[in-house]
């Protein structure tokens, strides 16, 4: 089966990030497919390349970027992400700031990948917190 | 064609996300998706008129909302409970047709996909 | 027949008002705290409970791993998140 | 010597606000202050024995509580209301002195600051 | 005296419970809702009531702008802010 | 009159900035004197240079900065900065970062500066969101 799951909550105000990772492991390990991540609102904080994970705490990142390297869309909505000032290359230059803030693995997109993702897959899953 | 419906259940202007919500539910729009949206909880001062929201530096709820139009998303919910529990009557507000529970539980039933739940 | 997603107590509320009587319930994060409160048959992911030093006794909870909820949702649709 | 009373309104684990109103409490305790806690609200739950929060990668708020003695910030109350309307006893949780709402009238009005009444 | 920051009706809630009878109220950010609602004696920011579309026509209601807030803020100690 | 000003909301999902802003305007034209702007948990997010302002929204991080050229201190808890991913150069050194993400005028900070400030200061005022 095919998911498309949504993270809407920030890295350390919520546990969308925990609770998307454990789903997307689970999933993936029964044989489905994680079709796109969608992070959404505060959740696009995720993809934030200059965060340090506290000692003895999830390492999210990490965690992240295994999911990416299986293939798995990792999309970050890019009108949601630049005002929070997550950025790539692209939009570093465009806004003339000092260095791009999109860690690896991570791509920023358009609304229309969180509606196509809908469309197309078979489930929906959202994180809000 | 998927019918999704985008809930909105947070008060504008301290988050951003009821407007996220819905220049979203446009998009869908736009995919050719089958939108509705409903008001409940604290979403439903999003429908109070007169905002002036420039006072505060952000832009009008009320503007991305009649934009909603363009886009023939037309199916606008609020839920009755949430004005009652509020002591706000629905000719107070914008115009967005009012259903009780029993009608929201018949509309969630139909959908493909619910987005914002949670917001 | 849909799956519920509940994330705190204030989103139990509203599911409850809203669901099919017969849509089943998973309590996740801060909806676990509606064990200690309730005693609604529902799922409840066992670690974010064990997290808050929940522990469930009622006959009619289901404590589930994320293999479970996986199970849950391809089995249930639509999924619909509740935190209000 | 001011005195500094700090609030936890908030539940632990999703957002870590409540671990770091221990911190703050603890540095203001190490700077001479006179510290006080109240947990209300949801905070209340922070102080369920028997958490287990390496369960999902977090450090135990129960571990960070404990710490607190060591900075002699003993003066630790919790909300009477808070606590009956979420049908949870007194005796359930980690030790803290039970305050009415005329008790925490008090405690607040003869406070110099207040710290995170919103959290 | 005590002057009370209000961010939100849950806050306005944990506040009316906890303060001083004689203490003054500033409601600000979605604490401007409360004006709709009840009829207690108050000031309201007034730029966060009107972006929000809150009239006020309460007697009891004072608008005020940040310049009066400041003052507000001089002639109270201390100021607490409430947003459960 | 002396006053610490706190913010606790980031700057998307929040009125803190805004209100903290405000507030310090008025009270400098009034005499009084902002001692210091403490950012904690979230309101960290405040200090982070990549952020782009969308147009006709309030750009805060203007305002901020006109704040820090007036002599403000714009301090931000570094032990919820880091883990957020806003870290200036020695940070960035220190856990091997590509860039800095500090946005000038600003400076990190430990928690004493938060105890140091309300001892100091006249009035504590707190920004929740």
């Amino acid at each position: 089966m095919n998911f498309v799951l949504a993270v809407h909550g920030a890295p350390h105000n919520s546990n969308s990030g925990e609770h998307a990772i454990g789903f997307a492991n689970a999933a993936i390990a029964q044989g489905h497919r994680i079709e796109r991540v969608f992070f959404y609102h505060d959740g696009v904080l995720h993809g934030l390349n200059s965060q340090v994970t506290p000692q003895g705490e999830n390492d999210l990142c990490k965690a992240w970027s295994e999911l990416a390297d299986q293939g798995i869309e990792l999309a970050v909505c890019i009108a949601s992400a630049i005002k929070r000032g997550v950025i790539n290359a692209e939009e570093q230059a465009r806004y003339e700031k000092t260095s791009h803030t999109l860690a690896p693995g991570f791509e920023l997109v358009g609304l229309g990948q969180l509606v196509a993702g809908i469309q197309y897959a078979d489930r929906y899953i959202e994180f809000p917190q | 064609m998927k019918k999704l419906l985008f809930v909105i259940s947070a008060p504008p202007y301290t988050s951003k996300r009821g407007t996220a919500q819905l220049e979203a539910a446009m998009v869908a729009a736009a995919f050719d998706a089958e939108v509705s949206l409903v008001f409940r909880g604290d979403g439903i001062w999003s429908l109070l008129p007169d905002q002036s929201a420039q006072q505060v530096g952000q832009r009008s709820f009320a503007k991305v909302l009649q934009a909603l139009g363009d886009y023939e998303v037309d199916q606008l919910y609020v839920c009755l409970d949430s004005l009652a529990s509020r002591g706000v009557e629905a000719a107070e507000l914008m115009q967005a047709e009012g259903l009780d529970l029993a009608a929201q539980q018949l509309l969630l039933a139909e959908q493909d996909a619910v987005i914002g739940a949670a917001l | 027949m849909t799956l519920h997603l509940v994330f705190n107590l204030q989103g139990l509320e509203s599911c409850l008002q809203r669901r099919q009587p017969a849509d089943p319930i998973v309590l996740m994060g801060d909806g676990t705290y509606a064990l200690s409160q309730s005693d609604i048959e529902c799922f409840v992911l066992r670690e974010d409970a064990a997290a808050r030093g929940i522990t469930s006794n009622g006959k009619n909870i289901h404590g589930i791993d994320y293999a479970e909820f996986v199970e849950l949702s391809t089995d249930h649709n639509p999924v619909v998140s509740w935190a209000d």
